[in-house]
């Protein structure tokens, strides 16, 4: 096998030096009678050449951007990414690299994710981020544990019922075994969180929306901020879709003490949901608090500047049961492609970017609305947007699915209320044909 | 060369992104939500091109040379692999596009499943954690959810100390306490040990096997036997399966539910710290608590489940890292059952040649026939005042990335070395060479040991203040 | 623009230095009345992303392997080429390099060069090789050339008519003006070239066979030998197929004074016939006769080894009219991947490769014949032979176009002769089925 | 660290390849025609990936750094092209399959001629030449064609002495003697030095424009002319193309034939010395000559011509570097009309930057308006013992490549700069600031510099013994 280099003479030699007789004789201390006796049963192995046709026919087996037009953003969104970014990010020494701990012989991973760190900050109008986590879900799930820890007596958080729905289910199973709770606050009529429900809750460590939120729609984070402040409560904020901070207030500038995130806009394919980027930031003062690695700037013994990793006594590896959280490696890779996703774009990139995917989907939404559809929420949005569709319209998506076009999500199983509902996602891949092309097949019927 | 900070480059105007054709009218966002745009530094196409080249060449990666780090299997990233992943099929799609418009995907979830079912010896198995460190705690949530079923929920879990440090914080997430236990003498946990602790307050236990030390855990079924007959359950953490796939299957050994980490065992590069996958396989009677969704063959294809009524519920806001899943798919489609025995073979041939090289220049504490690494000290060097650290901190300057240092905790000093199967006799001759100069310099130049490295582009850096007065952003 | 870096406030700073009072000014000493007035007539630039488009689009116009059958060699094969070839090549510290004039940076592309040409002479039994040319045809041509300038009174060369038609119209290309003449040596009835012909040619410089010639027999090369030397002329062979030294008896081991060949087949994608890879080795005695680029290995000051472009002074940037030839850069990067290919097959996996190939055309001959076609000559092959085709085959051959299969190249208008003779070409990426697929096709007619 | 030779590292029955399945039946090769097995390097997978990586490192390229060359424009490498020449579609396509079955590729090489034509303001292009050089005989070819065809063939062609080398190469290949003449006191030709030679028996002229000096060759309409009324042609060396598109077209300037470098002018990369490509464009009385085959658009779309009557033939196998061509094309489409013109415009504000920054500090001989490359000398430097060589080998430590050096020949100890466009201010800043402390340096540490580089891989390598005893294989 190309991956195994042992030659026959090379085993001999090695098993000389060793003083085993034979391979076998390798796995001595093993008790005979739990030795495998004869093959796993697994498939024959494959030459290159027959992977290479074996997973070729299994991809063309998928609806994919771009060959087909996915109007479905909800927490995994289609972008262009720049060609510079997989060339990059694909250079072994970045994607065969180990965790830097060894941080002599790793400096270009470190700084890099020092800058990620710095340019995630930025753009949220936060003070400090970790080196990422696993995805958005995560990150909010241990923004939430934070709050908890730091609230010592409570044990209950309040999150909004507009946060992504696979988000709450990821609170849920993290919460059971520790006994938390979460309260899940109530949608208002406009499609964002009802705010003035919280004000019936007690003892509530964190408040928690996502914004834009899961119905695309942009929450009132000035009002989340004064409800927090109320409860004494800690504000977080989550997001899906990163690139709607190059058009938004950030959610550091409501004074949100701890923001997580989705970056998998930012240069990451959606490969089938993952791997995603967690983002994790938050003000100043949780820099202890933060679970996961953080890159940090120092000095070498000859005054040269350098990254290491730091604050690691927070971590598993060093607390054991005492550390803030388990999480050991994240996403790593993903974060600087991210970074190099962010350098590319830039202040004036991501501007510009931001307020084509609001053109577009304004634009679908008016098409839309025009081939029959009627407005769910009158409400700001980004890019994405919950519309109740005309009679009939199942049907018409199951159709359209057969000529690559998959329009829409449905909100019911998700929000019963909202039947009828679905959710259509526009960004700068899309072309006033392709939108067009979707409204007219709908008003045909 | 020192590359500048990114921002340290910008420019007012430039842009190296081609932004894209708008081609429908202007839509105003209301001002009230509209705010400054971001900072980000603004640089041509070339300027971040040759950053992150050059930030490449500081790196040091698996293609740079030998990395034999203890328990973290850095085995060769085949490149085949790279190029599966990056079909157009995959990487654009949806997760939540319908189950008809996936079958490509599905089938590949659903066969990996089996296949890691297979080499584990169990019934079933979860795709969705995202790292080792998640899988233990599916691991964990597994077994709380299976205590609960049960109508009594227990308060602590047995480890041993030469666990890694996620196990303990992995069972606190699930609010299981941990009573430590110590390993025997020959670096191997005894029932005798277990017995002891083990009660009907405890969940059961979590066990390395091969462990931290490179041994096979001998009394592992008696063991597993122990916890059993209390009601218990045995976690078996996958870290070390390099060692033994093809040769015994954990479930054999009564190991209940085991996490794999796809980027040690199956070849998914480490990324400089992840993207990971952490899948986990479960004997039969806890198969029904795995996360949702759970992918099913049905006479008409593939499907997802999204409920099942005991369930612990969903960890990952998909299907797990599908980028990476892919990778371990393509790996063991292309190594077969035999391919993977022979990789275990090789791991343990490779870590005992090492371990018979090196015996007389470092001290070995447990001196048995071990697995897929093996555990040295420095106390032979404590004389000249040369430390564990000094000597991995020198080994680089031989173009080595150092071993896995100070830990199992159990070993003062610990020097673990994993060399894996895909290094070849030679790269791992000029390892042991190495390794043996910097020990003669140890006692000759002990100087040059406590100012290495002396290659890389930074000398020691200091950690400690980077601690004490952290800098986290430019 | 993303490639011009320039902002406003660079150009102003500039342009002060420069004592220019604005852009324009710097072409000042070009006269008015040539500048340009207003724009080139060109497409307007298209963005990242509808580029991606555009290229998409033509690229499925073509017929192309691994989508397509294409039973054809003649110059150009389709072998599968390991992942981790685009890869390394891809790297950008080989891809973008300059010509290694400056050694001391360049160490990576002249270590890979000389271990091209290492590679490269063992395969042919050969002692020297170039660093490459352009492709077989220009280089078999070059090694005419050195023939005529190492025989200064003599105008002729004696060149089989089964060397590829291409090579052949290169060859006169670059006689014409010199005044040379190449004289073309005819068919035997076995598919070889008619080598008693050559007795009766007189002051010929050179004779020169290609072998596997270009129907795919293999050519008598001892005899080659015994002809050329009585004549006192130049053995010299060419190839298309390189893979056919994994098991045929190689041209240095007859005796072969010069060997052209082309590249493509060691790792190189067809890519529409270019770029190939040109071969030139010799025995050692012609090593200051080679045209093109040689590297040397050498010490630095300090005495550590190191490589060198070297011999230079044969070359056209120090000889200038008196050089031996024109060419300047090469086909490097191909040679560099060509020596990352033979690294990866090695001996081993030359020989049974190659032998696939052979076992390949075997069946497909066996197949063909079975289905209807006719020997055209008895003669051994490597992976391509000619047949002729039965009745209504060029009907046929158009209806399996449209099922995207490619069966065969007509010979008639190479070899008028050959009057519906086809030439077929299997390799290993050709399956069982689709050999019996094709023959299936021919049989119903 | 030293990368062993590929057969150092070999071991007997390795292999990196993954050998195909054989799913018919082996058929024997009659024996007489059987070799033994070539005695290539056997090595595993991760072998070879490691010894390329590691030669990789060793190497500088645009990536690493700015690579400012004289009439070599190394400008960007654009990552998207490299996508577009990967395409599938496009590399799996055999050139010899009928024309119905290429039309992307056919469409694609009509275009890029249309586009070169129009950038020249000529009548027609050949994209076959594989190189500049090759484009030069390509060029030498249609005149040698041109001039038989008028029934009187010429022996002579004037070459300037500010030439690149191979313009006499390429004339000598078509049996025409060289004619030098000498530029006039400001680097430039005068009309006066080619009357004095030209002569009916003279095929024509070859001309640099801008010249090696980076000079704009002023005269050129004028000198044109005189060649044009003894019935010569003029033939224009296009490697200097970057600093004139959309400025002025030298079809314009009375030019009949030039060459372009695609991978000097149309971003394709250099590859460590090729493939390149060199197409041509002529004037309408020219295209006759044009090498075989050519492409023609139809209402049924584009076919090959594959004989046309006054044709010099054919000079590459098939169709010219077809991945080089399109990388090209995706360049020109890319940029448009505008961006090229502004290629030009940036790649001349560089340059003269550079002159004007550092005319202190190196001897100018040309005091004039540059184009897009300037040309000092070591004059300054040489009564300290430093040369041209020395500075550009201690460039290197500074992490620059060297200029050109020792080119043109007119000027003694040259040093040839182009920075091109793509490099911003700031890398010229430092590049300034480079030169500037290497000329220091001359002054007060020339040991420095005559021991220079002494930060790469190997120190000043012995060239005169490699020439003399050469060692070309292992």
């Amino acid at each position: 096998m190309r991956y195994l280099p042992h030659t026959p003479q090379d085993i001999a030699e090695m098993l000389e030096r060793t003083g085993h007789a034979s391979m076998d004789d390798l796995f001595e201390t093993i008790p005979e009678k739990f030795r495998i006796n004869g093959e796993m049963d697994l498939p024959q192995p494959l030459t290159e050449w027959e992977l290479n046709a074996h997973m070729e026919a299994l991809s063309q087996e998928m609806c994919a951007f771009p060959k087909n037009k996915i109007f479905l953003g909800a927490g995994s969104y289609p972008h262009y990414i720049p060609s510079l970014i997989p060339y990059l990010a694909g250079r072994s020494e970045f994607a065969t690299a180990y965790t830097p701990y060894q941080p002599e012989i790793s400096q270009g991973t470190l700084q890099g994710i020092y800058e990620f760190q710095t340019m995630i900050t930025e753009l949220l109008g936060t003070e400090v981020s970790t080196a990422s986590h696993y995805d958005c879900g995560t990150a909010l799930t241990e923004a939430l544990l934070i709050a908890l820890r730091k609230k010592k007596k409570l044990n209950k958080v309040a999150v909004s019922s507009l946060v992504h729905p696979h988000h709450r289910q990821i609170i849920n199973t993290y919460f059971a075994p520790a006994g938390f709770e979460m309260v899940e606050i109530p949608m208002a009529a406009d499609g964002t969180t009802d705010l003035d429900a919280v004000a019936a809750m007690d003892d509530i460590a964190a408040v928690a929306v996502q914004s834009p939120n899961f119905l695309g729609c942009i929450e009132n984070l000035g009002r989340v901020k004064e409800i927090a402040d109320s409860k004494k409560a800690l504000f977080i904020t989550s997001f899906t879709e990163g690139l709607a901070w190059g058009l938004l207030k950030n959610p550091g500038s409501f004074g949100a003490d701890i923001v997580a995130g989705e970056g998998q806009s930012f240069g990451i394919s959606q490969s089938f949901g993952g791997p995603g980027l967690g983002i994790l930031t938050a003000r100043k003062k949780f820099v202890r608090d933060l679970p996961g690695r953080l890159v940090g700037r120092t000095k070498d013994t000859k005054g040269e500047e350098g990254f290491v990793l730091t604050l690691s006594t927070r971590e598993q590896h060093i607390r054991r049961e005492k550390a803030s959280s388990n999480i050991c490696s994240n996403n790593g890779l993903n974060a600087l492609t991210a970074a190099m996703y962010l350098a590319t774009v830039g202040k004036k990139g991501m501007r510009e970017l931001a307020q084509i995917n609001h053109d577009k989907a304004v634009f679908l939404r008016d098409q839309l609305l025009d081939a029959g559809f009627e407005p769910a929420f009158d409400r700001p949005f980004f890019n994405e947007f919950a519309l109740k569709a005309p009679k009939g319209y199942g049907v018409k998506r199951q159709e359209l699915k057969k000529k690559g076009i998959l329009a829409g999500l449905s909100l019911e199983c998700y929000y019963p209320d909202l039947k009828n509902h679905y959710l259509f996602c526009a960004t700068e891949v899309f072309s006033r044909q392709d939108m067009e092309n979707l409204a007219k097949e709908v008003k045909n019927g | 060369f020192k590359e500048a900070l990114l921002w340290e480059k910008s420019r007012e105007g430039r842009c190296a992104f081609s932004i894209p054709t708008n081609d429908v009218p202007t839509a105003q966002l209301d001002p009230e939500f509209v705010g400054d745009a971001p900072e980000l530094p603004q640089l041509g196409e070339f300027d971040v091109v040759r950053h992150y080249t050059r930030l490449s060449q500081w790196n040091f990666g698996l293609d740079s040379g030998m990395y034999p780090l203890g328990s973290c299997t850095m085995k060769y990233n085949p490149k085949t692999n790279e190029v599966q992943a990056a079909r157009p099929g995959f990487t654009g799609a949806h997760p939540m596009i319908d189950d008809e418009l996936s079958q490509g995907a599905l089938a590949l979830l659903y066969n990996l499943e089996q296949y890691l079912a297979e080499i584990t010896g169990m019934a079933a198995t979860t795709l969705q954690p995202a790292a080792g460190a998640h899988g233990e705690l599916a691991g964990m949530l597994v077994i709380h959810a299976y205590h609960e079923k049960q109508g009594h929920q227990r308060s602590k879990i047995i480890i041993p100390d030469t666990a890694h440090g996620t196990n303990p914080a992995s069972a606190t997430l699930c609010g299981y306490e941990s009573v430590n236990i110590q390993s025997g003498p020959d670096g191997i946990l005894t029932p005798e040990a277990v017995a002891a602790v083990m009660d009907e307050e405890t969940a059961g236990i979590m066990i390395t096997n091969p462990n931290t030390l490179g041994l096979f855990e001998e009394n592992l079924r008696e063991i597993a036997d122990i916890v059993h007959d209390k009601g218990g359950l045995v976690y078996g953490d996958g870290a070390n399966m390099n060692a033994v796939m093809g040769i015994v299957k954990p479930g054999d050994l009564g190991i209940d539910v085991i996490h794999f980490n796809l980027h040690k065992t199956f070849s998914t590069p480490h990324g400089g710290g992840g993207p990971g996958a952490g899948p986990i396989s479960v004997v039969k009677k806890l198969e029904p608590f795995l996360p949702v969704p759970r992918v099913e063959k049905t006479d008409d294809g593939y499907r997802l489940v999204h409920t099942t009524p005991d369930s612990f519920g969903r960890m990952l806001t998909f299907h797990g890292h599908f980028g990476v899943l892919i990778r371990a798919y393509a790996y063991i489609r292309s190594m077969g059952a035999a391919g993977l025995t022979d990789v275990s073979k090789f791991a343990v041939l490779n870590a005992n040649y090492i371990k018979a090289s090196l015996k007389d220049d470092l001290d070995l504490p447990y001196d048995r026939p071990c697995m897929h690494e093996c555990v040295f000290t420095d106390k032979k060097q404590v004389n000249t005042g040369i430390t564990t650290l000094d000597m991995a901190k020198r080994i680089m300057d031989y173009g080595f990335h150092p071993p896995t240092i100070y830990f199992p905790l159990v070993v003062h000093g610990a020097i673990m070395i994993e060399p894996t199967e895909t290094e070849s006799k030679e790269t791992i001759d000029q390892f042991i060479d190495a390794f043996k100069a910097v020990v003669k310099e140890a006692k000759e130049t002990p100087e040059l040991l406590k100012k290495a490295p002396h290659r890389p582009k930074v000398s020691r850096l200091d950690e400690v203040t980077a601690a004490r007065k952290p800098v986290l952003r430019g």
